[in-house]
């Protein structure tokens, strides 16, 4: 089990400094969105299926919903 | 008698029903706003007497106090409510002549900004005043868009330094409530002295950047003159006079109350100076008149906060009173200010030569006001600043008093630059039609001359909320009291 | 090696998720990757408050069929409550400050702040 | 640029430092500090008073489907802790949300720029199709959300974020869906003042704002927890109506 929750972890870092990192707002945003989702996984194995179950519903898809959104009303929608 | 959480409670049940409002007529919004902030102060002078003889404690959904969430009214939570709420009637009355588009948008979010600060100074537990703080930075940063064009930025702005506050915030709030397993603050003061000295530093410091937002602190300011500049005049004046007074008061709690510990009020100490000195000599180069004031409100807040840690009594009742006289006085030369802007279609100070003639409230409301600030005998400033410098003197603080001469010496020289602007030089632009704002003028000035000449008006209340600030002991007693 | 990963995997990843958002916050010159690093540091802080309440072999705080009385051991309710409404708290400050970018594009046509007057810091 | 990377490293490794020290605190004798990992003690902690269930009432047994009456009748303990303890904080919380809500339609709509509906100009067969199986069933799944929050994981908040995600698909999918401004205000508005009503009921019945006024039931049964199960609905109501307002007022930008 600590082995499963320290991979899932190092791999949420690694999505974090990709969502920094990517030249491609679209890909940054999904990293983020990324972070989201792993991160209600690690609720649920803290025993909060609550926590879990919102943060996967408001963090890991609204939240990326409108950051998707804001993106094609600015850099997306006008330039292509 | 009246129950204290309608203080919160009406408020939100207004905003939630203003879209409401709307519907049914176009003119109700700022006449509900008005009558909610009206009732908000009748609900506490009608808790006056009372809080003054023995602090109010109530519990929210019937809980026990120490178990859930309380909230906890003394004296100096009582000043403070009286400051928000009676800035916010008297915006309110100046609201009446404005327009403004989507106005049900923007009374709600005048009226949360007030509950939300309200509940800052009101509550007793360490979550729900981040829940507060959210809330009223939230309005806050929706306020400041409000003016539209380049509002935005200083909204963003607000928003990005907002936002990691409220981060580091939580994270304080989880290692105080791991270390002491409550969240209410009377329990946390109980056993603040238990605490690991390490991991009280480390929390004070996440609660110092969290809360030194909204108290305007050093460095945590730089939004602070763009958003001043940009929001509509209501906004900056509620801004200034309340939910800074709100960030003092959480800030005062915390270091006061939550962990006292000399230390921690020497480096807020240090950062009140600074703020002071930097923002009064930026606020003299200032050419945009919006600017000045900004710059002029964070150096007042960063001398309120260095007179308050210096822990004295006599100080603490210094800053109390600094603080109250400044809601009045930077309310009064926002709105005069606003007035002059709009007649003179610019933010600039040269642009404002010779309205003094023609806008005659306005200048009068502006020069009353900056002499106020420069501590005009017979103006409650003057007292303030007596009572600052004696405290300062007598906690053997010379390198402060030097600074705080120094500073008003600063304060003159801008002031009375504006003033001379406005009535020693020749008019030079076609002057707009403006709102009128005879009534707040009137009622500023009133408060202005009534607690500088007869400034006994609210010494017991500054004593006995300086003494509650001072003894924490009171404060644990009374929350736990039946434990 | 297991034992350590137990108990740094998450207060260690939590921290280090949040010091990356804030290392995201100043430097990124992109309005919406500023406001996808304040994400990170909110989903950082979520995370650090949920794992403070975490008790090792304990159930999650629901009585049901399985765990039927309040004897069992639980972990602890308040952080997870408290994070419920920081989550939600969380997404309002990153939707306005999205309307925000969305508007300051109009005007600006860039989301670069160093592009963008009065946004330089 | 170089200089303010290196600049910003400082400040993150500063942080890092004063933070992780926090961590490696040990504590002297009768000193408090952070717990280990996985090593709470909720018996000196609120905690265990709301687990317990014996804030106002003395210590006793709850068992499932047995035990009746108790001060707080719901077997979700977050969500008692959510809805009734703490149910102060939860009316901030949708405060918040409400505000966001209404700061994003004014920010979007103060200066009107031209509008473009972000939206599938001609959804293909399946879209269509599928969204108008999924529709109804993203409604249906967010009401038992939200109805069973007492009794399981989940509840308001997430009843209400599903439903939103519900009109946020059905918005993108269908082009000449449109919900009316008015309708999405008066279900906030309604929500809201249902919310702070019951507060004001309590205060005016029991003495104290927000507190409980219904009978609590048996745990674990639907009809259980008293006034939880209201004020879940109306949270529900509410961070649905706001969330989809939200974004409404994005797309429509």
């Amino acid at each position: 089990m600590p082995l499963i929750s320290s991979f899932l972890i190092l791999i949420m870092l690694i999505a974090a400094l990709a969502a920094l990192f990517f030249d491609n707002l679209l890909n940054s945003i999904i990293a983020a969105g990324l972070v989201s989702l792993i991160a209600s996984v690690l609720f649920y194995f803290l025993k909060a299926p609550d926590v879990a179950m919102t943060e996967a519903a408001i963090g890991a898809g609204l939240t990326t919903a409108i950051f998707v959104l804001a993106l094609y009303k600015t850099e997306r929608g006008k330039s292509e | 008698m009246v129950n204290l959480t309608l203080i919160i409670a009406i408020p939100l049940l207004m905003s939630f029903t203003m879209p409401i409002f709307k519907m049914l007529n176009q003119k109700l919004p700022k006449v509900i706003a008005l009558l909610t902030t009206a009732f908000n102060l009748l609900v506490l002078t009608a808790n006056f007497s009372q809080i003054m003889d023995s602090a109010i404690i109530i519990e929210l959904g019937g809980w026990q106090a120490p178990l859930a969430i309380n909230l906890y009214v003394g004296p100096l939570a009582l000043l403070a409510a009286f400051l928000i709420n009676g800035s916010a009637f008297i915006l309110s009355i100046y609201n009446l002549t404005q327009d403004y588009k989507f106005d049900d948008k923007f009374y709600l979010l005048f009226l949360m900004i007030t509950a939300g600060a309200s509940g800052m100074v009101m509550t007793g537990d360490l979550f729900n005043l981040f829940v507060f703080i959210e809330i009223t930075s939230i309005a806050a940063y929706s306020l400041t868009a409000f003016a539209g064009r380049d509002s935005y930025e200083a909204s963003f702005k607000y928003l990005v330094i907002g936002g990691i506050g409220s981060v580091f915030m939580l994270l304080g709030i989880g290692f105080t409530y791991s270390a002491v397993g409550s969240l209410n603050l009377a329990e946390i003061a109980a056993s603040a002295g238990l605490i690991n000295p390490l991991l009280l530093q480390i929390t004070a410091l996440l609660f110092l950047i969290g809360v030194g937002i909204e108290a305007e602190l050093f460095p945590l300011n730089f939004w602070v003159p763009d958003l001043y500049t940009e929001a509509p005049t209501a906004v900056s004046g509620i801004m200034s006079g309340a939910v800074s007074a709100a960030g003092i008061y959480a800030l005062a709690r915390i270091f006061f109350t939550l962990f006292p510990a000399q230390s921690f009020l020497n480096y807020l100490l240090y950062l009140g100076a600074i703020t002071l000195i930097l923002g009064e000599l930026i606020a003299y180069q200032q050419k945009n008149i919006k600017r000045m004031l900004a710059y002029s409100s964070l150096a007042q807040m960063g001398l309120i906060v260095a007179v308050i840690s210096l822990g004295t009594e006599g100080a603490v009742r210094a800053g109390l009173f600094q603080l109250v006289n400044h809601s009045i006085l930077k309310i009064l030369l926002f709105i005069s200010a606003g007035v002059l802007i709009s007649a003179a279609g610019s933010k600039n100070i040269d642009d404002l030569a010779g309205l003094g003639s023609k806008k005659k409230t306005a200048a009068f409301g502006f020069t009353i006001a900056a002499m106020g600030i420069l501590g005009v005998p017979f103006l409650n400033g003057f007292i303030s600043k007596f009572m600052i410098i004696s405290s300062s003197l007598n906690a053997d603080q010379f390198l402060l008093t030097v600074l705080i001469l120094l500073a008003a010496v600063i304060e003159i020289a801008y002031y009375l630059k504006v003033v001379q602007k406005l009535y020693f030089e020749d008019l030079k632009i076609e002057v707009k039609k403006t709102a009128v704002i005879t009534i707040p003028v009137v009622l500023l000035t009133l408060m202005i001359f009534g607690l500088g000449i007869y400034p006994q008006l609210i010494a017991d209340p500054l004593e006995k909320a300086a003494a509650e600030l001072i003894n924490n002991g009171s404060y644990i007693m009374t929350v736990l009291g039946g434990m | 090696m297991l034992n350590f990963l137990e108990e740094w995997s998450f207060f260690g990843g939590s921290i280090l998720l949040i010091l990356i958002g804030l290392y995201g916050v100043i430097t990124r010159k992109n309005m919406i990757k500023i406001l996808i690093s304040l994400a990170l540091m909110d989903t950082g802080v979520n995370l650090m408050l949920v794992a403070l309440g975490y008790v090792k072999a304990a159930n999650a705080p629901i009585l049901n069929s399985v765990v039927q009385t309040n004897t069992a051991a639980f972990v602890d309710p308040i952080p997870q409550a408290l994070v419920l409404t920081s989550i939600v708290i969380g997404t309002a400050v990153l939707g306005l400050g999205l309307a925000l970018v969305i508007k300051i594009y109009d005007k600006f046509s860039t989301l670069d702040i160093s592009k963008i007057r009065g946004l330089k810091w | 640029m170089k200089f303010r990377n290196f600049l910003a490293l400082i400040i993150v490794a500063v942080f890092a430092f004063i933070i992780f020290q926090a961590f490696t605190i040990v504590p002297a004798a009768g000193e408090i500090t952070i717990n280990k990992f996985g090593q709470a003690d909720l018996s000196n902690r609120t905690a265990s008073r709301y687990i317990n269930k014996n804030v106002n009432s003395d210590s006793k047994k709850v068992i499932y489907k047995e035990s009746s009456n108790l001060e707080s009748g719901s077997a979700n303990i977050v969500t008692s802790v959510v809805a009734n303890y703490r149910s102060f904080d939860t009316l901030g919380e949708i405060t918040v949300l409400f505000l966001a809500a209404a700061g994003i339609a004014i920010v979007l709509n103060l200066e009107k720029s031209e509008k473009s509906r972000f939206a599938a100009k001609e959804a293909s067969l399946i879209l269509n199709t599928g969204i108008k199986i999924i529709f109804p069933l993203l409604l249906l799944a967010g009401a038992y959300i939200f109805i069973h929050g007492h009794l399981s994981p989940g509840g308001g908040f997430q009843g209400g974020a599903v439903i939103a995600t519900a009109f946020l698909l059905k918005m993108l999918a269908d082009y000449k869906f449109e919900i009316k401004e008015k309708s999405i205000t008066l279900v906030e508005s309604a929500a809201g003042i249902v919310f702070v009503g019951l507060g004001l009921y309590g205060l005016i019945t029991r003495g104290s704002f927000l507190e409980n006024f219904l009978a609590t039931g048996t745990v674990g049964e639907l009809f259980s927890g008293g006034t939880i199960a209201v004020i879940y609905t109306a949270i529900a109501f509410k961070v649905g109506a706001e969330l989809t307002n939200i974004v409404k007022s994005l797309i429509e930008a």
